[in-house]
């Protein structure tokens, strides 16, 4: 068992340092559909962290809305702007070395504070197990609320996304 | 829905206006309709109140009580008695009948039934409301929507008409407010509930400032004599269905206040202030008949002969006696509904001809027939003639002024011959003489027109043949407010 | 019969309210409609009559219809023998009138409108006649005035008949109004409006001033509504309207509804004896000054109207001597006669299209009906013993004489004279000689015209005869019957007198025949004083001729001042009160603006000195705005980072 | 199992790189996915305290459900956005839209 236990959690590892990577040429690569592919390839290593912490659903749910709808959105959009794609200007603006610092000071200075602190662990932590039934118990009773928030939000975005990007019929 | 007649009374223009927000603006038949269905219901709903309302009982029935901003000891107060359950028929009415005679309106249609049917809304919480702080932003809610429908759907002078009109009501709402804040703290204990606010009895230089304060506010409204040279703009430049509101509703919520709050709160005050009330309603009696008999603009003359019917309302208030509340509560009334009348009339008029200059007229009569026939009945009707609504009014509030003070009814029956003068020689310039050849080709009244003067005439004919049939929802509340005051039938 | 009496009103509002909507469709059938609207009331009104006179008794019911704090206002009618007088009058008369009116307007575009008008004030008038109180009387009585207002106005076209309309309406408001005051006075002190129990009341109140003065301000009704002094220049001009009009509405019935108001308040007048000389004076004053009017006239129309004027002021003049009974004789009569010479006139109009007298003459062999008629009636007027006129205007006189103030009587005596030289001053103009004018070519009128004529005349002839000896004056028995059974009579006149006063006859035939014969003198013969007389009474001549400038002094005096106070009022208006709100608008503009000044010089400086400094600032401190983004979030994030540093290093 | 720990660090490297991204980036659509990183790395941050602090794992897994709403709303805006502006400036590139500057 032990060896089946080692061999996920090295996988699990090897499931986040692909996603860094992945993430790291997403926000580097010049070719912006290419950069998009990357992103993906993120979101779908974040939906294996899920996994790893029990949260099956959430995993689905990562999978299908980013990587089934907002990452189609964006292809789009890169395509239907497609003279910016893959042009030869560079990507990146000056501000690239400041950013780099400031990247490198702030990772330090969060994984610090992540390492120093001392989380109040539960008992059971890392086996909980939860069913999509009492997920959806939670969403539907003491999170309705907001729960109905988000949908007005969503019908807001759907008639203003609508709104915004259609011809403007003046001119 | 019974149990909440008056609310959904009072909301349901407003859920129509929301409801026209949907409607695309170019699809102005479907506005019009929306709308004109919106004043509909109301209407009957008015009217299933009138089957829920026992005009015996004297107190306020149909009532809605809730707590609103308990802090400040505020509610959602609503209920109605025999002053203000024919106010809420009269503005369901006027304003469906003003809304079918909007239809005339070619520009921003959908922004201007939109402003209607608030301005309906806020009309009937005016009439409704029984807390004081829910009755002043009622009272506001008007004078937006008036402000705007005068200020882009008026005639040339328009923006100086709503700026004149809004500042003037503003200032004078501004001393009520401070009227009521000052009854707020001076009640015990705190509360802005007419019911428990007439409980207490205060001081009676405290009531004199108080009844001052309110008189400014509802005064200007009115208006009373002094107070009365918005109105002559506003209703100039108005356009027509907005003037037959600003003439058959607005003014109504002047002496409505008086009735509802002034006399009930203050009434040592009220009996204090008599003479000054009853000196201001005979000089706006005559003065408004003289200035009318002066105007050569058509709707500028029904205008002031305004000013002169409603200075009989305030001398009905001014008599103290159960006739002449009456009187007062039937003129308010019948007023209403006669100046409306007038009012869609000039209307129609100044759709055909684009002027309002009656000296510009004459001989309408012979190509006409129909439209002089009409406009003869509501200016017999406005001269007080028996048998028509008019006369019973001013009938019962001389009646009851004489039986007060000999004097002032004497004087006051001076302005109903200045009407018959003014009335008619309104008629003879318009109607009679002999015909222009620049009017030969005006066509005369059509459908729709008749269609909005119709019912108005129809009730003036019958509430001047059987009066009783609007006063016995009228005399139980105004005997009640009498003996409350301390009067004597 | 009696008690469907509340009906007699409705046929003619029928016939008004299918004329007023459907008059467009029936077009010539609108006057039978009118016709058979007014027979129908005949049919009911007229038994109705009878059985009053037959049986001495008063029959009346009423309905609640407003209740005012304890009183009550009610609704019925009352069929007493005065309401039973003037049903006789009004359903005959108003009938034969629109018989002949629908001959007389043949032509007239808006013959319906016509008809509906007339309806409209049929119905009004008998509800008016049998009305058992004050407030219906009033309402009717308005109505009546709108009838007349828009009858006179009927031809509208013409400016002086829609400024006759606005007159008359406005003249007789005036009264109206005083007759309105006088109702609030009667109702604030008695309590009661009810004619029935009107004398009761005013005995239980006793003869206090209000009632005085009640009494009083319902005179001012009739003096608007008969046309007496000082508001009789509305009738003149009334003449204006259709000549059936004048005759039904202008000479027979409604000016006489004045007469009847002061014949129903007859116990509270006769309470007042100071009031009853205000009345005397008014009615003679009146009398006397139409019939001197009347001397000059020209107009076929105008000298019926200011002689109309001048008998409203007999009647008025014997109900204020206390005679109730010779105040309603003379107002029947009248109005047979007079209506008669109205249709006469209108038929006289019709055949020839003018109305000037001194156009006219030898009418009588082109209209022989007209003619005959005419005079009849004229003879009646006169007071010719044994026609109607005579019998009423005798008992009037006898009535003055026996009050014992000779100079009414002597004024009434002249005013008889007068009356009798003006109407045959005005039949031997029109109907004898030669005609003057001869682009006039005369004809009979058609058969609906002459017909009501004769019948009129038969009528003028006949309608004396109750009240004469020969039946044992059985008009003053009935009269006074059951109305004033049990009242002091005032000065004993109106009581019951079954002997002729020879005296008093002689009299009056005297002054009729003296007036014929004067009138004969002046127009029949070859010889013609008329010129003479003019010359030589030139002021006097003048005076009548222009009506005694009562139009020109009422427009200097009141209507001028009036509408020029209105103006005043307005500009005043627009100036002072209007000014005094603009004042306060601009008055808090210039303050702002002077507030304005000061700010931006004097407070604005040291601001501005503080502007100074940070724009130089500013200048460089905005670099920092480069409008990137990106930018902006770079500076976002590291103040966040550093803020969490320095939170969390301690 | 794996710490919490790691997986702060894990979301860290995520977020920083986010934070990198969305300030280098000159495309919109760059700096718009660059944002999705950080909100990404939001929600493993809350799903791991979810599981391992608190009592109730439901917690944390809605608010990740909630963030991921918004965040697709966001995008959605967000590329609406970016359509019209590229219809109305041609441009998407964020040096040449700067009409706020001083």
């Amino acid at each position: 068992m032990t060896h089946l236990y080692d061999i996920v959690k090295f996988g699990i590892y090897a499931l986040m340092a692909f996603s860094v990577l992945a993430a790291i040429l997403a926000v580097t690569v010049r070719n912006l559909f290419h950069a998009a592919l990357c992103f993906a390839a993120v979101l779908i290593g974040i939906a294996g962290v899920f996994l790893s912490l029990h949260a099956d659903f959430l995993a689905m749910v990562q999978i299908l809305i980013y990587v089934g709808a907002v990452m189609t959105l964006v292809i789009f959009a890169i395509m239907l702007t497609e003279r910016f794609g893959d042009n030869s200007s560079p990507q990146n603006n000056s501000l690239t070395l400041a950013a780099f610092g400031l990247a490198i000071v702030s990772l330090i200075a969060f994984s610090t504070i992540s390492v120093k602190t001392r989380w109040p662990i539960q008992e059971n932590a890392g086996a909980l197990h939860l069913s999509v039934g009492e997920l959806a118990y939670a969403l539907l009773n003491t999170y309705v609320l907001p729960f109905e928030v988000i949908s007005v939000l969503l019908i807001t975005t759907l008639i203003g996304a609508v709104i915004i990007a259609k011809k403007d019929r003046v001119s | 829905m019974k149990s909440h007649l008056l609310s959904w009374i009072i909301f349901s223009p407003l859920l129509v206006a929301l409801a026209l927000l949907f409607v695309p603006r170019s699809q102005t038949f479907l506005l019009k309709w929306i709308a004109a269905a919106g004043t509909l219901f109301v209407g009957i709903l008015s009217l299933i109140a009138l089957g829920a309302f026992d005009p015996a009982q004297t107190g306020f029935q149909l009532v809605e009580r809730v707590s609103w901003i308990p802090a400040f000891q505020v509610h959602y107060f609503v209920g109605t008695d025999g002053i203000s359950f024919p106010m809420i028929a009269l503005t369901a009415l006027i304003s469906f009948l003003g809304c079918i005679g909007s239809f005339g309106i070619k520009e921003r249609e959908k922004e201007y039934y939109f402003l209607y049917l608030l301005l309906e809304t806020g009309m009937l919480g005016s009439f409704l409301a029984l807390d004081l702080f829910l009755f002043y932003i009622f009272w506001e809610v008007v004078l937006v929507p008036m402000y705007f429908l005068i200020g882009i759907w008026g005639g040339p002078r328009k923006e100086y008409a709503a700026i004149k009109f809004f500042l003037y009501t503003l200032a004078g709402s501004l001393f009520m407010l401070l009227g009521i804040l000052a009854l707020y703290f001076n009640a015990t204990p705190h509360t802005f509930d007419l019911t428990l606010l007439v409980q207490n009895s205060f001081a009676v230089p405290l009531q004199k400032i108080l009844f001052l304060a309110f008189f400014l506010g509802f005064a200007i409204k009115v208006p009373a004599f002094p107070f009365h040279t918005w109105l002559p703009d506003a209703h100039v430049e108005a356009p027509t269905p907005i003037s037959v509101i600003l003439a058959g509703i607005l003014l109504k919520m002047g002496t409505y206040g008086f009735f509802r709050f002034s006399y009930p709160l203050f009434p040592e005050a009220a009996l204090w202030f008599r003479p000054a009330m009853a000196l201001i309603a005979v000089i706006g009696i005559i003065y408004g008949g003289f200035v009318a008999m002066a105007q050569t603009d058509f709707k500028k003359m029904v205008a002031y002969s305004s000013v002169s019917h409603m200075g009989f309302v305030l001398l009905g208030l001014a008599a103290f006696t159960a006739n002449g509340f009456n009187g007062a509560l039937l003129q308010m009334f019948t007023h209403g509904i006669i100046t409306s009348a007038l009012f869609l009339l000039v209307g129609v008029l100044y759709d055909r001809a684009h002027t309002r200059d009656m000296g510009a007229f004459g001989g309408l009569s012979a190509q006409m027939p129909v439209y002089s026939g009409i406009l003869i009945l509501f200016s017999l009707a406005s001269l007080g003639l028996p048998g028509l609504a008019g006369f019973i009014s001013e009938f019962l509030v001389l009646l009851g002024t004489y039986q007060a003070q000999k004097l002032w009814a004497g004087l006051a029956c001076i302005g109903i011959i200045l009407a018959a003068a003014y009335l008619l020689m309104m008629v003879r310039k318009v109607l009679l003489g002999p015909a222009h050849e620049k009017w030969a080709k005006l066509p005369d009244i059509h459908a729709r027109e008749i269609f909005t003067l119709a019912p108005l005439g129809v009730l003036v004919i019958l509430f001047g043949l059987l009066p009783s049939l609007i006063l016995n929802y009228i005399t139980p509340t105004a005997q009640a407010l009498l003996l409350s005051l301390g009067g004597k039938l | 019969m009696t008690s469907y009496a509340y009906l007699i009103p409705v046929f003619p509002l029928l016939g008004f309210i299918i004329n007023i909507f459907f008059g467009k469709f029936l077009k010539r059938g609108a006057a039978w409609v009118s016709i058979l609207s007014s027979l129908a009331s005949c049919a009911l009104g007229l038994p109705a009559a009878y059985e009053v006179a037959k049986t001495g008794q008063i029959f009346s019911a009423h309905a609640e219809w407003l209740t005012l704090g304890r009183s009550t206002l009610s609704f019925g009618y009352l069929l007493d023998p005065l309401a039973a007088t003037l049903l006789f009058v009004v359903t005959i008369i108003g009938t034969l009138i629109q018989i002949y009116s629908a001959g007389y307007m043949q032509d007239d575009p808006r013959f319906s409108r016509f008809f509906a008008y007339v309806s409209l004030f049929m119905s009004a008038m008998l509800t008016l006649v049998i009305a058992d109180n004050y407030a219906l009387f009033f309402m009717s009585w308005e109505v009546m005035g709108l009838c007349s207002y828009l009858l006179i106005g009927f031809w509208f076209e013409k400016n002086s008949a829609a400024n006759a309309g606005l007159k008359a309406f406005l003249t007789t408001r005036v009264g109206d109004v005083g007759f309105f005051l006088g109702i609030l006075t009667l109702f604030t002190a008695t309590g009661n409006l009810n004619f029935t129990e009107l004398e009761s009341s005013v005995h239980a109140a006793g003869a206090t001033p209000a009632l005085a003065l009640a009494a009083l301000l319902i005179f001012c009704g009739t003096i608007g509504k008969s046309a007496q002094f000082p508001l009789h220049v509305w009738l003149p001009d009334a003449m204006e309207g259709p000549t059936p009009v004048s005759a039904l509405i202008h000479a027979a019935t409604m000016v006489a509804a004045g007469v009847y108001l002061v014949a129903r308040s007859f116990a509270l007048f006769s309470a007042f004896p100071s009031v009853m000389q205000v009345v005397v004076l008014i009615g003679t004053l009146t009398a006397f000054m139409a019939a001197f009017i009347a001397l000059s006239a020209t107009d076929i129309k105008k000298v019926l109207a200011y002689s109309t004027i001048s008998q409203l002021g007999y009647m008025v003049t014997a109900l204020g001597l206390g005679s109730l009974s010779a105040g309603t004789f003379h107002l029947m009569t009248h109005a047979y006669f007079k209506a008669l010479l109205f249709l006469g006139a209108g038929s006289v109009i019709h055949g020839t299209h003018s109305q000037d007298i001194r156009e006219m003459g030898g009418l009588l062999k082109k209209m022989p009906h007209t003619a005959w008629t005419f005079i009849i009636a004229s003879l009646a007027i006169a007071g010719v013993p044994p026609l109607s006129g005579f019998w009423s205007k005798d008992e009037i006189l006898l009535a003055a004489f026996d009050s014992g103030n000779k100079i009414v009587f002597f004024l009434l005596l002249v005013i008889a004279f007068m009356t009798a030289f003006y109407m045959f001053r005005l039949v031997f103009l029109t109907f004898f000689g030669t005609l003057r004018n001869h682009k006039i070519h005369p004809h009979e009128s058609p058969a609906t015209m002459t017909g009501p004529l004769w019948i009129l005349a038969l009528g003028a002839i006949l309608v004396g005869l109750p009240g004469s000896p020969f039946f044992g004056h059985w008009f003053s028995n009935f009269i006074h019957g059951p109305v004033t059974q049990g009242t002091h009579e005032i000065h004993g006149s109106g009581a019951v007198h079954h002997a002729l006063n020879w005296f008093v006859v002689g009299c009056s035939v005297a002054a009729g025949l003296g007036g014929i014969l004067l009138a004969a003198v002046f127009y029949l013969g070859k010889l013609n004083p008329s010129v003479w007389v003019m010359r030589t009474f030139k002021p006097l001549y003048d005076l009548s001729i222009h009506k005694l400038w009562f139009d020109e002094i009422y427009s200097v005096l009141l209507v001028r001042p009036f509408l020029k106070l209105g103006q005043w009022l307005f500009i005043f208006d627009q100036k002072a009160v209007d000014g005094l709100v603009n004042a306060a608008g601009t008055g808090t503009v210039k303050s702002s603006n002077l507030q304005g000044w000061i700010d931006k010089h004097i407070v604005d400086g040291l601001v501005n000195l503080v502007g100074v400094v940070t724009q130089l600032t500013s200048a460089t401190v905005r670099r920092v705005q480069t409008g990137l983004v990106q930018h902006y979030l770079l500076i976002t994030f590291v103040s966040v980072i550093l803020l969490m540093y320095f939170h969390v290093k301690p | 199992m794996i710490p919490l720990t790691h997986y702060l660090i894990f979301a860290n490297f995520l977020f920083v790189i986010g934070i990198f991204g969305a300030l280098v980036r000159r495309n919109i659509i760059g700096i718009l996915i660059a944002l999705e990183l950080i909100l990404n790395a939001v929600n493993v941050n809350f799903v791991a305290f979810s599981q391992n602090t608190s009592p109730d794992p439901a917690t944390g897994q809605i608010f990740a459900f909630f963030v991921i709403a918004i965040a697709a709303a966001e995008a959605t805006v967000g590329l609406a956005i970016v359509l019209a502006l590229f219809r109305v400036r041609k441009t998407i590139l964020t040096d040449e839209i700067h009409l706020l500057k001083w």
